[in-house]
């Protein structure tokens, strides 16, 4: 059999008998899960490998039974969407005992994983909250009051989004104030829900909202327009645009967010577990482009499909 | 050892509304069976239950063996030597007889790792002493009411008890079982046991017992000799009247038949029963509890299924109906347990009284307050409920005034049939010859009315004709001058071959 | 005097207690009683709220109904879902269609075969979950055409400046509360939840009442769905997740007594509508977020505790 | 045996007395069935490795089913283990640097003991209904959780701390073996000892029980902590299985906990139950999931497929054994 181009190596065995293990954050929660897990077994069947997807509903307990479960098949690499940046540690340490590759996907493992893992891709979170606080800041013109919309707290997601937007907004803009922060549990009905509560509560004194996702963001629009404000009165950052949230862009609700890709994100965890299932080397590290989008710019991405 | 082994002296227990226990003295002495008699919430296993430890008297003492004690709890009361019996059985069916025997006090170590073999072996000599037919292994759930009553009473054995108390201990057991029970009785008063024997069944109280203490509203009315007194002065002493003129009859003219039934029978429970009733005609069902009698009527009401049988209504047979049907028909049932089956304790009398005729009080299912309300006056002052207000809850009512809003729900709609199973159990004096007043007056009216009734005055004093019943079957029909305690008593005891029920 | 303090305290301890909560917090900050804040606690409450007037029915005949929560998720994928595909109108017949027809299910098991209604709506908790994802393929769905589609106004416009959402809420729960008050079928609800035996001595079919108490039950979470999906315009897979608990925590607050029989339409308007006031006071006030979850456990055992204790005449049991 | 699950028959005949012991204990016909079917449909159901992960995976579930099956058959029910587990999972690690891994470990057995205690306390003085006392609890408790964390996932220091319930013995991994050991041990307790007798009295006539002088709030106060000191174990187990403290552990574990102890056969009212159905319950319910997860069936079809069981377990139940309940 031809190895496919992107491999940069000899095919060990037929694709056909290559089994790949994949566990994915929580793909009920948001439509950048759904999709990655969309194109994961997509991909896969083109591929022709064989693949099985699971989901472990965003508990780090459930996922470490699955990926127990997966070892126990011994397949050819894993693919992790890790639920929690060290509880799966144990688990991945077992399966790389078990001589069974693991790369980990989206968001990366906690130091001390590490040394278990074949690699990691996907992009980076921490990055993205970073370019958010940056557009945020930028758009407010350095000083102002904000509020922010947190995830469910205690994932690893919410911790870099949330931890590395205060830093860079703690040292690149000290003049802007944040007011409040609170989670909403990715939830976009309760983003709304918080949101009017701090317009109650701060009324006219805020200038800028970060949400952690656009889930979340598209609540917090749908907030603002109850409120009966006008796009651009209140700045609204998000991280990792959706499909709906492209189209308030464009209506100039948001302000700031960053592209990332479901499809780039699953294919490229897929191709790399691949290549380790067939031995061949891969980075430690493999990001995926996550470009600032602005109204300035949106026009150049195409509208995301998820 | 003293001539007494318990001695109560002005004990007075008071519940909310209630006072139970007015400066009640009483005693027992050793090697006799001291029985309790008095009517339904006198007050004697109000009085029982303090020596048994669950209840804390008011007021008075506790004199046992000579020497003054408090009985803390129902632990330390068996501990002692004295033991209750209850009225209902307390038993834990998923226990063994074994564990249900010992309940709460089994044998253990210091850990309180369980003694299994003592266990075992203790409870096997006291059901063997007792000569019981089943082992110490087997669930009591399985038993059947009477082997049940059997494990209450090996706690009396287990336990070397020196006072036992039986609450109403016949109540479930057959003849056979009686007599078994009596030679049991026998043998532990052999022993210097002091017994006190409640019950309800004069007969079974001049069979066994050596004195009789009569309780009423909570007073001592006098102890008496048995030997020394008969069923009049007892029966006085319990009521304040004899019975001769306490019930009423409703003058016997009958017209149409109501209800006929043929070959009722349910699986296990009852079978081909058959009997009609007429308006204007009183019939009394007699059996002792466990006959079948509730079961029968429940049965004809629609709240069980039957296994076969055939219903005339008005002459006209019909398919054996729901309790919906019933009620539209204009059949109303009195159940016997007025708080299982009978009310909703949390509603008022006006919302317990329309509950079967929602149909009669609303327009277009919307309810019609104004005539409830009307209708729950009319009944209200009718039958003299004691009551705060339409709303008040009925569980906070006294038993008699509850049982007047089971009537009341039933009368106001107008039935052609009224069943009243056990209709005046619990119920006080005045209370209850109005309801016998009321029975005679429904029926006067063109009523058909069925009795169910375990008190045998009862059933003679206000039935035109009885039908007895023992294990299920219809054993004997009686009216006229049959209407005799004798021939009553004879035909749930001896089953004779089956006299024609009409 | 004195007495006449006690008796208020008893009779409504936990609305006097509330007030007391309201004035401290509007102390503190004065945005807490603004007409406007007041209004945004009850559409923000209309959701829960509007679930929790019908599974009040269900709780009142003694059961309990936990798959609501999954089931407004369900429902919420399907208005929206169907909105694009059928229109409006359309949407929101099946929706509300699917939601009697769940609650029917949950009905025939736990009426007319006698299931343990805690399990039986706890494994269709587990299986509308699975529907969901099944139904949406995991994907979350938008409406597409958001701006101009009448189906906003159940979710974001006002009736003389009062939210629809409010209104639907207030609606519903006042109906609720007519046909629990004055008609036949609120009187047999009480008469099973109080005692089923006598209720069906009195001729009252109880295992026919208890189906359609859960049929309600759907209805409104249906209509929930409804408010859900217009206020979102989209739906996740998880938005519904857990709100099982908060309807009944505030059907609990409220009083309504979980073994039936006691309670009312009104007592659970009282404590939905206090879980909000809550959690908007806190938030307010500048509280995290799960502070909340500690003041809901803390008011939940004294309001129960208070108001057994005050129908019972004593405080220990 | 003298237990209430074995001295159900009164049949005569062995071949009556199988069969009712079959409908006392219906989960084990269950559990067999499904092995059966997985075994058939998946190669790699029946291995060594696979067979160590379920008795692994069923065990968390299975200790708090322990704790649960004793409230169960007091008549009671606690919502709160899943939030005990994970303050007890959080307590167990974030104490790590101040106090040292095992007074940690020992503070959070402390804490699930604690928590049980007020569970059972409010629902004996309170006589509220133990559904509404734990279901706060179960909503108060996690916010301490979210208190004490911060928010975030705690992580221990020394993974070393992860090893230790790394033991095996053959496949049976020290977790397993633990809950193998509790439940055998509860089942003795229920069997043998005055308080597990208590414990079916008061379930099964609690009125008679308080008549034959059982402290009956005292012993429900000792059941609920032991039902939270046995959720703290599963924390502190979970907190040596991913060496981290998740603030959302546990989430809706209460349930799974439930529907084990149901699908075993313990009846909800109380009264009637043993640690072997729940053992039974446990497994069957470890398997299906594992069994699922190895046919690669997609997440939905488990969940529905979860729903679809329970409700034939209690159709099955109310079928056999004709138990009224509503
Ligand atoms: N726990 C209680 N709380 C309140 N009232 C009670 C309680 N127990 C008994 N009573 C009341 O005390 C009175 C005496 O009741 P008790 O049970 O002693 O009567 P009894 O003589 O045993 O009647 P019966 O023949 O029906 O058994 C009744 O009015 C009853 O309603
Ligand atoms: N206390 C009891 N506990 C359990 N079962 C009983 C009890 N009493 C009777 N039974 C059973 O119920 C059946 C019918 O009893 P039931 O009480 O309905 O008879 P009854 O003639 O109506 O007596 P009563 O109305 O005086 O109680 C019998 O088979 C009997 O074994
Ligand atoms: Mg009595
Ligand atoms: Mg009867």
């Amino acid at each position: 059999e031809d190895a496919p181009d992107w491999l940069g190596g000899e095919l060990k065995k037929p694709l056909s008998e290559t089994r790949i293990g994949i566990t994915v954050l929580y793909p009920g929660s948001n439509a950048y899960q759904a999709k990655y897990a969309e194109t994961a077994e997509a991909y896969s069947a083109e591929l022709g490998i064989q693949a099985t997807v699971m989901d472990p509903q965003g508990d780090p307990s459930t996922q470490f039974d699955q990926i127990q479960d997966m070892a126990s098949q011994n397949p050819d690499a894993l693919v992790v969407w890790p639920t929690s940046q060290n509880a799966l540690i144990p688990a991945i340490r077992e399966a790389s005992r078990n001589d069974i590759p693991v790369i980990t996907s989206n968001s990366p493992i906690g130091e001390a994983g590490r040394r278990y893992i074949a690699g990691h891709t996907g992009p980076d979170d921490c990055a993205q909250a970073e370019q958010s606080a940056e557009m945020l800041g930028d758009a407010l013109g350095g000083a102002g009051n904000i509020v922010v919309v947190e995830g469910t707290p205690g994932y690893t997601v919410s911790i870099l989004r949330k931890n590395c937007f205060l830093d860079k907004m703690a040292d690149a803009y000290p003049d802007i104030e944040i007011l409040a922060s609170q989670t909403a549990e990715w939830n976009r009905e309760k983003a709304q829900t918080l949101m009017e509560t701090y317009l109650t509560q701060f009324g006219d004194e805020i200038d800028g909202v970060y949400a952690f996702d656009d889930g979340m963001g598209l609540g917090v629009v749908s907030a603002l327009q109850g409120a009966g404000k006008e796009p651009g009165d209140i700045k609204v950052v998000t991280c990792n645009q959706f499909g709906e949230g492209w189209d308030k862009m464009k209506e100039g609700w948001m302000t700031g967010t960053n592209k990332q890709s479901p499809i780039d994100d699953a294919i490229l965890a897929i191709q790399t577990a691949i290549k380790v299932a067939n031995g061949i080397e891969v980075p430690a590290l493999q990001g995926i482009e996550t470009p600032k989008v602005t109204p300035e710019n949106v026009d150049e991405f195409e509208r995301p499909t998820w | 050892m003293t001539d007494v082994i318990l001695e109560v002296r002005d004990i007075t227990k008071t519940f909310p509304g209630v006072k139970a226990l007015d400066a009640v003295s009483f005693d027992i002495r050793p090697g006799e069976v001291h029985a309790l008699v008095g009517e339904n919430g006198a007050g004697k296993s109000t009085l029982m239950k303090t020596l048994a430890g669950l209840h804390q008297p008011d007021g008075g003492e506790i004199l046992y063996m000579g020497k003054p004690i408090t009985v803390a709890g129902p632990l330390e009361a068996r501990q002692e030597g004295i033991l209750l019996i209850h009225q209902e059985l307390s038993l834990s069916p998923e226990l063994s007889v074994a564990e249900n025997i010992y309940l709460g006090a089994w044998p253990t170590n210091r850990f309180g790792v369980l003694k299994k073999r003592e266990l075992r072996q203790n409870s096997a000599k006291a059901l063997k002493a007792l000569g019981c037919g089943f082992g110490p292994d087997v669930r009591v759930g399985t038993l059947s009411v009477a082997m049940q009553q059997m494990v209450e009473i090996a706690r009396a054995e287990a336990f070397r008890a020196n006072v036992v108390i039986f609450d109403e201990p016949t109540a479930s057991l057959t003849d056979n079982e009686k007599d078994q029970l009596f030679q049991t009785i026998r043998n532990l008063k052999s022993k210097g046991v002091g017994i006190v024997y409640i019950s309800h069944k004069m007969d079974e109280i001049f069979d066994i017992t050596d004195r009789i203490t009569v309780l009423r509203d909570g007073q001592v009315q006098g102890t008496v000799d048995t030997a020394g007194t008969d069923l009049n002065q007892i029966t006085r002493m319990m009521i304040g009247r004899t019975l001769d003129n306490y019930f009423v009859k409703a003058k016997a003219e009958f017209g149409e038949e109501v209800l006929r039934v043929e070959g009722l029978s349910n699986k296990g429970l009852f079978r081909d029963v058959s009997f009609s009733v007429r308006q204007g005609e009183v019939l009394g069902l007699y059996g002792l509890v466990g006959a079948g009698r509730s079961e029968v009527v429940e049965t004809i009401f629609g709240v069980r299924k039957a296994d076969g049988g055939k219903l005339w209504w008005n002459g006209a047979e019909i398919p054996l109906p729901t309790p919906r049907q019933s009620i539209d028909m204009g059949m109303a049932l009195v159940p016997e347990s007025r708080k299982e089956q009978g009310l909703v304790l949390m509603m008022g009398g006006r919302e317990n009284t329309s509950l079967p005729h929602l149909q009669l009080f609303s327009s277009g299912s919307i309810m019609d307050k104004k005539k409830e309300l009307e209708t729950y006056r009319k009944y209200q002052e009718a039958l003299a409920i004691k009551t705060t207000g339409p709303d008040q809850a009925v569980s906070q009512l006294s038993g008699g005034n509850q049982q007047k809003f089971v009537l009341a729900k039933w009368l106001c709609a107008n039935p052609k049939l009224i069943i009243l199973d056990e209709p005046t159990r619990g119920i006080d004096v005045g209370s209850k010859s109005a309801i016998h007043e009321l029975i005679a007056e429904l029926a006067e009216k063109g009523l058909a009315v069925i009795v169910i009734s375990s008190e045998m005055p009862e059933v003679l004093g206000v039935s035109h004709r009885v039908l007895t019943m023992s294990e299920g079957a219809v054993v004997a029909a009686f009216e006229g001058d049959g209407l005799t305690e004798e021939n009553l008593i004879d035909a749930v005891s001896h089953q004779p071959a089956s006299v024609a029920a009409e | 005097m004195q007495d006449a303090l006690k008796g208020l305290l008893r009779r409504h301890g936990l609305i006097v207690a509330f007030m007391v909560f309201l004035a401290g917090v509007a102390l503190n900050t004065d945005a807490f009683l603004s007409a406007g804040n007041i209004l945004d606690v009850l559409r923000q409450v209309s959701i829960t709220g509007m679930m929790a007037v019908g599974v009040t029915f269900v709780v009142l005949t003694g059961r309990l109904d936990l798959s609501v929560g999954s089931m407004l998720t369900l429902l919420t994928v399907i208005v929206v879902d169907q909105h694009n595909q059928s229109g409006p109108l359309m949407a929101m017949i099946i929706t509300l269609a699917a939601g009697c027809a769940l609650g029917a299910i949950n009905g025939v098991l736990v009426g007319y075969i006698g299931l343990n209604s805690l399990i039986v709506t706890l494994a269709m908790l587990s299986f509308l979950q699975g529907l969901v994802l099944f139904y949406s393929g995991g994907s979350n769905v938008n409406i597409t055409n958001a701006q101009d589609t009448w189906f906003a106004v159940f979710g974001r416009a006002s009736l003389f400046g009062i939210p629809v959402p409010v209104v639907m809420f207030l609606a519903a729960a006042a109906v609720a509360a007519f046909v629990l008050k004055f008609t036949t079928f609120g009187r047999q609800i009480y008469g099973v939840g109080g005692n089923e035996t006598a209720s069906v001595f009195s001729g009252i079919d109880s295992r026919r009442a208890v189906f359609w108490t859960y049929v309600i039950s759907g209805l409104t979470t249906g209509l929930a769905a409804i408010i859900m999906g217009s206020r979102v315009m989209g739906a996740q897979n998880t938005i519904g997740q857990g709100y099982e608990l908060t309807v009944l925590a505030g059907i609990i607050l409220g009083g309504t007594s979980l073994l039936g029989g006691s309670g009312s339409i009104g007592r659970t308007v009282l404590g939905i509508a206090m879980l909000g006031f809550i959690q908007n006071g806190l938030l307010l006030l500048g509280f995290p977020y799960y502070v909340q979850w500690l003041v809901t456990w803390a008011v939940i055992i004294i309001a129960v505790w208070i108001d057994l204790g005050a129908k019972r005449g004593r405080i220990f049991a | 045996m003298t237990d209430a699950t074995t001295t159900s028959s009164q049949s005569t005949s062995p071949f009556g007395s199988v069969i009712q012991w079959l409908l006392r204990n219906h989960i084990w016909v269950f559990l067999a069935l499904t092995i059966v079917v997985f075994s058939l449909a998946s190669p790699y159901f029946l291995t060594v490795k696979n067979m160590s992960n379920i008795l692994t995976q069923g065990a968390f579930i299975g200790i708090l089913a322990i704790g649960m099956t004793m409230v169960m058959i007091d008549g009671e029910i606690d919502l709160s283990v899943g939030a005990i587990l994970a303050l007890a999972c959080a307590l167990s690690i974030g104490l790590q640097p101040v106090i040292g891994s095992w007074p940690a470990v020992f503070v959070g057995l402390l804490s699930g003991a604690a928590l049980g205690f007020v569970n059972g306390t409010l629902v004996a003085l309170s006589g509220m209904h133990s559904f509404i006392v734990t279901l706060g609890a179960l909503i108060g408790i996690r916010g301490l959780v979210f208190v004490y964390t911060g928010e975030n996932a705690l992580m221990v220091e020394d993974f070393a701390y992860t090893e230790i319930a790394e033991v095996y013995l053959g496949p049976l991994s020290l977790t397993a073996m633990l809950f193998i050991a509790l439940a055998l041990f509860f089942q003795w307790i229920l069997s043998s000892t005055r308080h597990g007798r208590e414990t079916y009295a008061v379930g099964d006539n609690i009125e008679a029980a308080h008549d034959a002088g059982i402290n009956v709030k005292r012993h429900k106060i000792i059941n609920f902590t032991l039902c939270g000191t046995l959720a703290a174990v599963c924390g502190i187990l979970l907190s040596m299985r991913l060496g981290t403290a998740e603030p959302n552990a546990g989430k809706v574990w209460e349930l799974w906990t439930i529907i084990a102890v149901v699908l075993g056969g313990t009846r909800l009212q109380g009264g009637y139950g043993s640690m072997w159905m729940t053992i039974g319950g446990v497994f069957t319910l470890a398997v299906l999931r594992n069994g699922l997860r190895l046919l690669n069936t997609p997440n939905y079809v488990e969940l529905m497929v979860m729903g679809a069981v329970l409700i034939l377990a209690l159709v099955l139940d109310k079928a056999l054994n004709h138990r009224g309940d509503h």
